[in-house]
């Protein structure tokens, strides 16, 4: 019987352009990896295509332990009230090896 | 009639049926790639012949255009802030955000003035392509300063929900406050990379390795040029639906600072640099039309608080479908009665 | 401490001319945004490839709150019988800013 | 004899690569968006060709080659559904998404029969084209009206299980049940809008603008041709691998039903409207193949209840390749035997 | 009121040429199907960017019941032990219809 | 100076531009697709070109050629894999994965010298295209034999590990410890079929088709290469990043082994197959260059256990610029020695 660990999946949905900040973020803070999906997509701020190089979103996921979690989103809320677009969320996870996200 | 003649170059009516596709709903979509695709071609094309052109030319008139790119980048988003402002229609933020796109250039209209001038025979100096190059930049640090300006002003009501941030964690200032990064990525910017480093190419290669590549970036150049703007058609006909959530005194922005920025240029170009009918037409061009590809996403990362459907809608689905469909010829009318006066 | 709101994550997984109606569909039902992402794989209908213009999944997500999952999961339900591929499910996440989704 | 000649065309040649390549497994890909890049380029070319002649031609025989294509694409899938229930291997479901697809066309042997006229010489009329445009949409419509009425004497059964839709819900017919979104959606289909538009833009152009076309729709369109056979070579072998569950009654369909095609095609194009040789021969192509691109996706909305297996097993595994070896060849020398006959 | 069926959704990220291998595990351990989404990002080994041909991430998902994943997640670190770098995590899904995903 | 002439070449110049665009952190991105599509075009037209050519060759040079082929192919890696060990700098699994590499092929290096012959107008015989085909696979096979070698050395180590997994579970030895089906997929990698199949249609198709295919092969390449290299610029710059991981003796490594390659080559080359000039120059660069297409995923799959960092960097970040920028011309000049001599 594989034994399973609980782990966080933090996914945000927001403009390419927001790439290398979010990376740099998340390395400051310390994450073990990050995986980045294109996407594209309609919210608050109208309707996005996937046209590479005009605009296009992204669905950046990380996977992350609870504790190193809390500045992540620190930061996430500091770039919404200057009114960057960072649809956000997190749910639970289970990992195999949890060392590999610590 | 000039304008007629425009209509029917191919170039012109392929962005034409791509708004039309948008229009009747078709399903049609060009894979999202494609239009990055298409855009590396026509810059290295254009950047190549450039190159190759002004390494014959003259270098005090290369350095005059220069300066007077210069001089349009910077002043032309000052004008576009201080008239938005005046309208009382968008806040500061997005005064300074939709003015930037206007000093900046847009290399799709400059490429249709220049099919547009090869179908009618007309001739131009090949300075206008370096005024190309040096102008995508300068007009984002003019937005940027604005915007800075702007949020001063406006700081007051900032602090307290900037208070709500619990102080002890690091400060992230990675990059958003990074002025200057923010400047390094004005000019390391995809499009002038590839722009300025193709004219550098085009100027110190080899005769016998450019003309193997001549085919290349002549050859197929207009059939590019029609699938792109086929694609720009589409992406201007789904911009031009957010037209009411723009308003009519922004779109009319839309149309008059073109004109503004078209008549200046055509001065400029024939007066000033004392081009011929077809340059002068070009640097008309080049001040009259706004950015879509470089400056968008430089306003979305240093002024977030600007809404970019206001200067997506007015940049791509205003002013790029009137300066194709209609300011091209327009500005080529008038540098020609420039010159006859 | 950031505090975190539950929402419903709602994930279908279907051919990409299926597009347009369900977010006509989701429009229809009030939510807030959608995301959709290019995706290819198998199922009980065969393999879809990601060749674009032939054949085509997507995954398309929306977070949701509870209250407006209903009316959407019985619409999807209605298209299944009719004998439509769309591969649902859902899961629970937590939100930054729930006002947002509702 | 012809059909050896055919096969050392380098287009059929490469559409064999592309099948051997899937069959001894090797990882070649193309990227999942090369495939729809090419053929945007390839409508687009040969819709400019093709408006560029036409506008040079007679348009009583345009306006009869119209006539006939509608016949053609109204008539065919009948024949074929008609067909398909007598053999009792499929539901009349089945029945009207499979034989919808052979109502329309493949642009992709149109232009391999056009490179292997091409190659061995032989002139064409430039009306067929406007039948590969004509052609796409009609079939669709017919397999949506076969459709309908499958359902309906279906009906019975859907009752009870429909029922079990909770009766206060709004009803969401969003345009599933929109028969005239869907006959809008047949006729806004991307490759139409590109077919139908590039010849408007070929008839209408200015010769100086055209004559800057030229190259890019020319010279590199065999190459693209083979690139894009290249890749339906795979996606023909991958298709070919559901031959079972397809089973034999419906894959000798996929081999009958374009020979009953072609025949007709020929006899139309001979016969009827008495276009050359090369002409009848394009004609036949037209109505023994079977659309892969347009028709499937339209069959995925508007017939869920078909298994998309069949149809695209059919259409892309065994009439297309059928058609690009065989077929080709087959109605070239059917229509030199009309001819001399 | 539509009635929810839990599942297990895996996820895995992985180097694109890892595809066959795992799709043939899933076969032969009898999941009902499986999406594929092409990704790039950052991890232990480096960054992989999504230059076709090159290097490329994938982020393979499959729905499977509970009692379908012990075998699969064994195969997993099997493949883990090996050497391969395949980033795993499940979570809680619910569903429409259960019978398709067993 | 030949060094100079090479770097003023097009397509080393963009390869330089997009190294450059990179290190002053520009925020060009090529879109994900479009490096494949280059080099599916490249080997196409290459292949092509090939084929056509050896058609009207001596079969007995041609199986000659292939025979210096495999022998480069199976005794590189091995000089390689015995100098790696040698360092001690490595363990034995990345000095197999690494080796692998440079017994294995770089097209973009290949296709780079043969821009650099026809500028300075030498020519060159068709039989380097075989080798460059026959080249791509073998050395992937001994990077596996060397691989198992060095794995049953360690096997101590990994057992324990091993007895981890529950026995009861069905062994899944689905393809890792498949051997045969490794070897299967090194003879039908992408490339390889792309590069065989296309000489082989280049061989076969009649002269008229083939006439047509010409302006797509020709013209456009030279164009194409500078995009492709423009990349290539930028993935090399990327992966020279991870330097430092790599240590001073892995680099030294990256460009002491390409020497090596390139005087082994030029003997055969010269020596060995009485090639010109400019066909002994291709040998070489064949010999000297390293794969990084073909083999990183073979490793990746075949040698987890080795770090995809290492034979990365070595092929990408170091080999390969080496190659494009320094060693075509040395290669040429060494040849052009030993033909005097
Ligand atoms: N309710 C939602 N569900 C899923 N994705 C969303 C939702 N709202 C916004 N998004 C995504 O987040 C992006 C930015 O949204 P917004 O910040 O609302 O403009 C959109 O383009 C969508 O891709
Ligand atoms: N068990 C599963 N896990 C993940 N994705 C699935 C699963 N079953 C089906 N899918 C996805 O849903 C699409 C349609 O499946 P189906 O409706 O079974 O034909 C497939 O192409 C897959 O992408
Ligand atoms: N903590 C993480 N969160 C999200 N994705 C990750 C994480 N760690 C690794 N990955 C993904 O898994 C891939 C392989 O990671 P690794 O096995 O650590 O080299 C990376 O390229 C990422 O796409
Ligand atoms: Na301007
Ligand atoms: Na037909
Ligand atoms: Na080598």
């Amino acid at each position: 019987m594989i034994t399973l660990y609980p782990e966080k999946l933090l996914s945000i949905i927001t403009i390419s352009s927001m790439e290398d900040r979010l990376v740099s973020m998340f390395k400051k803070y310390g994450v073990s990896g990050f995986t980045i999906l294109r996407a594209r997509g309609e919210g608050s701020s109208g309707y996005e295509a996937d046209i590479s190089g005009f605009d296009s979103n992204i669905l950046v996921t990380v996977i992350v332990s609870e504790k190193r979690m809390e500045p992540i989103l620190e930061s996430i809320e500091r770039k919404l009230k200057k009114g960057y677009h960072l649809t956000t969320y997190i749910s639970d996870v289970q990992v195999i090896s949890p060392d590999k996200f610590n | 009639m000039p304008s007629l003649e425009s209509l029917l170059l191919p170039a012109v009516l392929f962005f034409a049926l791509g708004f039309i596709a948008r229009v009747i709903k078709s399903d049609l979509r060009f894979p999202p790639d494609l239009a990055k695709v298409l855009s590396i071609y026509l810059l290295m094309a254009i950047g190549l012949h450039g190159g190759y052109e002004l390494a014959k030319s003259d270098m005090v008139i290369a350095l005059t255009s220069i300066i007077w790119a210069l001089v349009l980048g910077f002043v032309l988003p000052i004008i576009g802030y201080l008239s938005l402002v005046a309208t009382r229609k968008v806040n500061p933020m997005d005064a300074a955000a939709i003015s930037a796109h206007y000093g900046s250039v847009s290399a799709g209209t400059f490429l249709t003035a220049i099919a547009y001038l090869d179908n009618i025979g007309v001739t131009y100096e090949s300075y206008p392509m370096i005024m190309l190059a040096v102008m995508e930049s300068p007009a984002i640090v003019v937005g940027l300063l604005l915007a800075a300006k702007a949020r001063r002003s406006q700081s007051l009501s900032n602090v307290p929900s900037a208070g709500a941030v619990v102080p002890s964690t690091p400060v992230d200032n990675t990059s958003e406050s990074g002025f200057g990064s923010l400047l390094r990525d004005a000019f390391t910017n995809g499009s002038v990379v590839i722009l300025i480093g193709s004219m550098i190419i085009g100027a110190i290669s080899t005769p016998s390795g450019m003309s193997k590549l001549f085919p290349f970036i002549d050859d197929i150049f207009m059939g590019v040029l029609c699938l792109f703007l086929f694609e720009m058609g589409m992406v201007a006909a789904r911009r031009i639906g957010d037209f009411k959530k723009v308003g009519l005194v922004l779109a009319a922005f839309g149309i008059v600072m073109p004109l503004v920025g078209g008549v200046a240029g055509a001065f400029i170009g024939h007066s000033m640099l004392g081009f011929s009918v077809g340059g002068a037409t070009l640097v008309a061009v080049l001040a009259a039309s706004a950015s879509y590809i470089a400056v968008p996403p430089a306003m979305r990362l240093a002024v977030p608080e600007a809404n970019p459907s206001y200067y997506l809608t007015l940049s791509l689905g205003i002013t790029f479908p009137f300066n194709v469909l209609i300011g091209i010829p327009l500005y080529h009318s008038l540098v020609k009665m420039m010159a006859a006066a």
